[in-house]
């Protein structure tokens, strides 16, 4: 199976947290690499996307948004009767993995250059655009008749959060200036995006560690779901990949977006919109389960399933 | 030099809510505010300041007895229930 | 709304002992508490909070009495010969 | 074990002013100090702590009466007009 | 119109701040990446400089200097008579334009690389004599008669602070290791500065957008002065460049240099000694407008303004 | 002698700091850098690591510690007898220059690259293993007879703290992952190095310069110790390098190891094992002497000693 020794430093991270080291990167490290990293991919799916025929995209996104948004329905019903977990966390939970995770897309991406497989440069358009109708949902699901949101807050915390606007502001830099201008800077944000990425990677181990304690409160259901959840997901993003002519590589990214689970948009957003929903079961399940299994499992899962489809489907 | 009887306010509460916490408090009159990064652990579990658990933040307000009496029903109201939020007073004497 | 009378205990030490000092006062029974990141001097010279020097910590602590004189008591039995340690305690009004 | 009833000084004020002030506070006869990095509101505008607009520090002096009286002289005299400031005592319990 | 894709950060970075977002770079960070930009400025010209003979740059180091204090005085009158400004922020305001900004210079020269165009090294060394005399004449022009100047304390923040103390610093590294011994250091100092540069401008357009909400209140003379002052000054040093025989790369940074206004080592300084003057004033006009004037419009005029002087001048 | 440019930087921030600059590297971007360090010294082993047949390593390995564990040890009853130092304090620098410093290893190591001199890949290993035994003889110096040791505390302290934690763990990941594994992180985590350990060696500057001021204080007995234990050490470093048959480079590297103290592991497990000693001395020497005197003049010699017993000894 594929391996990407980036995710090496994740288990570094665990190793570390578990045992209770020391170590920890300072808060404004982390909120440098997040920056960082957000730029950078927006900057390189800019640049791609410079390359394409924009019009092109709108039909293929409103696809991918449209079957994105069976995730958190799907998933809402199943939290609470299943789950028997209360409406405001099976929300929130809900938009958590109907969100995205641009680490875990970047691992995929990561893989792919590794295996040397081409993608479509404007999936991460795509990994913007998904950031946020699930997020629209999750807090429709948590307040259908109770009480009122302030949608006005949400809808900004949302659009002009940092997530969004780093990733869309590097998108139209990238998009702007082009191959040739942003040469100069390729340098800082493509040759040391993985390194980085491998530091970034470090941090979550470290907090994924002091999630895993948690979960043994939360029980059986919660980590099955948190596995299962992403394999589905995944599914349908092959499917749909494969159906709208996507390459193996942007088939297998897809999958990986859709099988990803936000942790770091949908937190912020929920505890203003649903405050109600205890961020330590969504955190916990997206972050201490859902993240290391897609990134050593699931990613190449996924790969093998894009390819899959590919060679059958032809 | 005069000296001033006031009464000090402090709250600690979630670092995600300092744009709505002083938006109100500026609201209910009070001429300023200082706020301090913290961490800390109450009934609302630990909070250590790593981002995905979220770190506190200290506010002091020095302000009459009243103005301190209104933030305090109004941030009772509207985040006791779901945020972790602790409110203290003190009496202190202002010297410039 | 009801208010309380309670304890307010301010403990100032070196950073480095930030895990015994937390982990001592919850033993002895704190419900909570709040840090800040500090730097300061004293008695045991500057501490500038650079990483060679060393940093201080400003834990709060609210609670009744006995249970600041339990946690004063045994921090200076453990800590106060040996490491930077400042503590004092003035009443507060708990507000929720 | 025995306590002492102290007066608990706090200054906010400029970054920009620590050195001075801790100058001043320490000939003045503070035997120490504490200091915690803050930002704030109040007559001079808002102190974001971002680099253009800078910063407050809060500085903490547990002395005698006549040792807070002297700093708070000092500083009204040199820093009050031009500069953000803020000083308040209160009576704390100095534990060790 | 000469254009330079870094920019694009800094519009990035003010929208961030004119809509509210939550992005900013954490305090140590910007912090980090001023020291990273001084060094690795200073570390490029003291690498230049070193192929230069030194003693033959003295003459045009005191004429440029001499020609630089032209402009503290000349506009401290305007902005008492015509804009009303009282004596400590005239003054105040006069140091902020007479002295220079770092960040200016590095986007004209990121400029000028880009368009491959030569420049003398050794201006770097200009950037650092040139910080220093504005602010000691905004000192005597706000002080004269009134009170006296803790000048100990005011030498020591000017030719100690952080900003020349790393300028030269650099320099004399750059200087004393040479192109060689400065080689295993090339790819972080050199190879990463535009990237860098590029981060720096984006915390640069968040600030500069908290600066502009405060300009309605100072009027149309702020404005119109932070404009006009930039273009004269440029103006003086296209001339003077010419005179002196720079290049059009040398001559355009002359102009720059003369142009920019410093917005980090003189707010500290005239806070210290002109503590009377309300530092949103000069900030304001400095960072909210002549800095984005600058780089947007100011540089590639300069830069125009130099090309034609060579031309006609021959 | 041979002269390594990045030491400049070290001059750079002991002159700021002896005139009272404003510069600092703020706390969270050295922990940064420290990191950064000591993962990518732990990589560069492991991927030369996996070029090697462990098991040869084991038994020079182990004469390297028991060889190590003489410094410690002889230097004790120096401290206590000559220096007239209380056993606590005697202790705690024993253990200090028992242990190493990761970043004179590193200048070394600068300094080998420069002058194209090869080393054995392992001595990394040597690096790790040497950090912890002096440590724990320290402790037992301190409390023979004396009261108890909280141990587990120690032990956890001291092999779980961040320092053999990364340096451990970026072996681990290096050895795992190999030389091709690990080519996309080479541009971070090697090429960057050298910048990063520059600017690491200006926070170095600065700290030491406040320690020199503190030096006058413990007179000329800890002077001359702290100039005079490294040369000895560094002689048996030699003489036991040449012994096992290791190359120049991996002899200059084992004599520095030998020479150089510990500060940062030790400080701060010394802090927490034996409080009753005044970490301002002990630090004072290791930082305020030993470490400036081995980047100038130590490394240098040490280099000179191991060509020297090559050519002598043949
Ligand atoms: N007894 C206490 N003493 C000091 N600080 C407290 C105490 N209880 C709670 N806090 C602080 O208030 C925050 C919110 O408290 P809670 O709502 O109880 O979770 C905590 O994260 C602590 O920082
Ligand atoms: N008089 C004081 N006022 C305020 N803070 C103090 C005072 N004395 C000591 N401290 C703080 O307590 C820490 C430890 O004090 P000490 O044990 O005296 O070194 C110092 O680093 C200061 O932060
Ligand atoms: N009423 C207040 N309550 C708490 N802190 C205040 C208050 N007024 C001012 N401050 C703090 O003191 C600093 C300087 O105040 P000022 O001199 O009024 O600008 C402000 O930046 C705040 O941090
Ligand atoms: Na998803
Ligand atoms: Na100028
Ligand atoms: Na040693």
């Amino acid at each position: 199976m594929a391996f990407e020794p980036v995710v090496l430093f994740f288990l570094l991270g665990v190793f570390a947290g578990l045992i209770g080291s020391d170590l920890k990167i300072p808060g404004s490290i982390y909120e440098a690499l997040s920056i960082f990293l957000l730029l950078a991919i927006g900057l390189q799916g800019g640049v791609k996307l410079a390359e394409f025929e924009l019009l092109e995209l709108i039909v293929p996104a409103l696809i991918i948004l449209a079957v994105g948004c069976i995730i958190p329905v799907a998933v809402f019903p199943v939290l609470q009767i299943l789950g028997k977990l209360k409406r405001p966390d099976a929300a929130s939970i809900a938009a958590h993995y109907g969100s995205v995770s641009v680490v875990t897309f970047s691992v995929a991406v990561a893989l792919l250059q590794q295996e040397s497989v081409d993608f479509e440069g404007y999936m991460i358009v795509f990994l913007v655009l998904l950031e946020i109708p699930a997020l629209v949902i999750g807090v429709m699901l948590a307040r259908y008749g109770v009480g009122t949101v302030r949608w006005g807050k949400l809808v900004h915390e949302v659009f002009f959060g940092k997530s969004i606007l780093l990733l869309t502001g590097g998108l139209l830099i990238g998009f702007v200036a082009g191959a040739e201008g942003i040469k100069p800077l390729d340098i800082l944000f493509f040759d040391l995006f993985k390194g980085v990425l491998a530091l970034f990677l470090l941090e979550m181990g470290l907090v994924a560690a002091s999630r895993i304690a948690g979960l043994k409160t939360y029980g059986a259901f919660l980590v099955t779901f948190a596995i299962v959840t992403p394999i589905l997901s995944a599914a349908l993003g092959t499917v749909l990949g494969w159906m709208l002519g996507l390459s193996v590589g942007g088939t297998m990214l897809l999958a990986t977006l859709y099988a990803s689970a936000s942790y770091i948009a949908a937190p912020a957003a929920m505890r203003i919109a649903v405050p109600q929903a205890n961020p330590a079961i969504s955190i916990g399940a997206a972050l201490g389960i859902t993240f290391p299994f897609n990134i050593f499992l699931g990613i190449p899962l996924y790969f093998w399933m894009a390819r899959f489809i590919h060679t059958v489907g032809g | 030099m005069q000296t001033q009887e006031m009464m000090l306010l402090v709250i600690i509460s979630e670092s995600l809510l300092e744009d709505m916490i002083i938006d109100e408090i500026t609201e209910l009159g009070a001429k300023g505010y200082t706020i301090t990064e913290a961490r800390g652990k109450g009934t609302h579990g630990k909070r250590s300041g790593r981002w995905t658990q979220g770190g506190n933040i200290r506010i002091e307000v020095v302000g009459d007895g009243a103005l301190c009496e209104r933030i305090i029903q109004s941030l009772i109201a509207k985040y006791d229930v779901d945020y972790g939020l602790l409110m203290y007073t003190l009496p202190v004497t202002l010297q410039n």
